[in-house]
């Protein structure tokens, strides 16, 4: 289990695989599911040009430990991976990435989309955007539809 | 007593302060209003103390860390 | 939409990155999902060596095809990828990559957990292990659990 | 008429023939026995006509490639 917060822009595809080699259960792991959210260059069908992802730092760590060792105790996951970026960020690049490894894929698939959506609705993170009408605070995450 | 009070996002940016100190508050309501001078608090303000959700009627301790910010936007 | 079946072991995380590269949604993909399912060294408790996967050519390009269409339909997906190994088959090697693209979150997870479960049962794939008392075809797909 | 037969994976092995042609049935059951000789079914066999699933009871036409298999196992 590792969970962790990024100052700079990441590879997420990189930082799975890296987590995955430095990982003792290479053979045994059947499953792997992962989610990445990136950030889009419009919402609510606006241009949105930039962003700046605040957190509260101790609140955001101890949280996301927690969330991980919930998914253990849940599913019978071999291994999680979270990542979390804050600061400021461009349109496609990555914002959070969720990987969880399994024997079998159900544990891994439903773990991953559980921990997504306890992140979105619970994480202390926050999102202003920067659009041609000036800089905004998301109000509320959408439902993911 | 000593109580170390947070304000992040736009919740930081109304009340005009990122982090202040109060001497003395009995529950998280109280500290509100204490660090706030009684500002109005807007229905949906969440609220930690020492990195964990609390209520507005949670009680608070010397020492504690009291969190004041709005619906999360992360993920 | 893209689906293709690989005859030797392939990079799943890299198939991902080059799959996105060309494509031209770089911007408006929000979300993506996706699910590896590896070869494990053991099943059923037993050893296994080694698997060799046998395919029924025509159908399965069929029916991935088909797949990809019926997600596109169900959910609002920006893209989808699968790959499904065939022939020889060591420990760890990827089997089956499925990756799926959406601007918001549930489209890409929901489509993504979808695809493997209907792959898994109606696909024309068969799996024969290699284990320490000999070769057995696998009988039957485990629920996922 | 002429109609491809194919058996894939254990059902290949039992049957021990892969492609086989046979020159007429009515159904996709009537191609088994043909082509099988009348081997007993084995009751989670799976039919597709034409490279979609298919019944038993499916009628077959001139041309038609009928294939015969175990319970998939890939993903």
């Amino acid at each position: 289990m590792s969970s962790h917060i990024e100052q700079q822009t990441f590879d997420p595809w990189q930082a799975i695989v890296d987590h995955q080699q430095q990982s003792a259960l290479a053979n045994q792991f059947g499953a792997t599911a992962s989610f990445i959210g990136s950030m889009r260059d419009f919402n609510d069908n606006t241009d949105v040009s930039h962003m700046v992802l605040e957190h509260y730092p101790a609140m955001t760590q101890r949280y996301l430990i927690q969330l991980e060792q919930q998914a253990k105790q849940r599913w019978n996951l071999l291994d999680t991976l979270i990542i979390h970026r804050v600061g400021d960020i461009s349109p496609a690049e990555p914002i959070v990435l969720i990987a969880c490894w399994s024997a079998h894929r159900r544990a891994a698939l439903d773990a991953c989309s559980w921990l997504i959506e306890e992140l979105k609705h619970n994480a202390p993170f926050w999102k202003k955007e920067t659009r041609e009408d000036g800089e905004r605070w998301v109000e509320n995450n959408t439902d993911g539809l | 007593m000593s109580i170390q009070v947070k304000f992040f996002a736009s919740l930081r940016e109304t009340i005009g302060v990122g982090d202040t100190t109060i001497n003395h508050a009995g529950s998280a309501g109280e500290v509100w209003d204490i660090a706030t001078d009684k500002a109005d608090r807007p229905i949906n303000v969440l609220v930690a103390i020492n990195l964990e959700y609390a209520q507005f009627t949670s009680p608070v301790e010397d020492g504690d860390e009291v969190a004041f910010f709005p619906p999360v936007t992360g993920g």
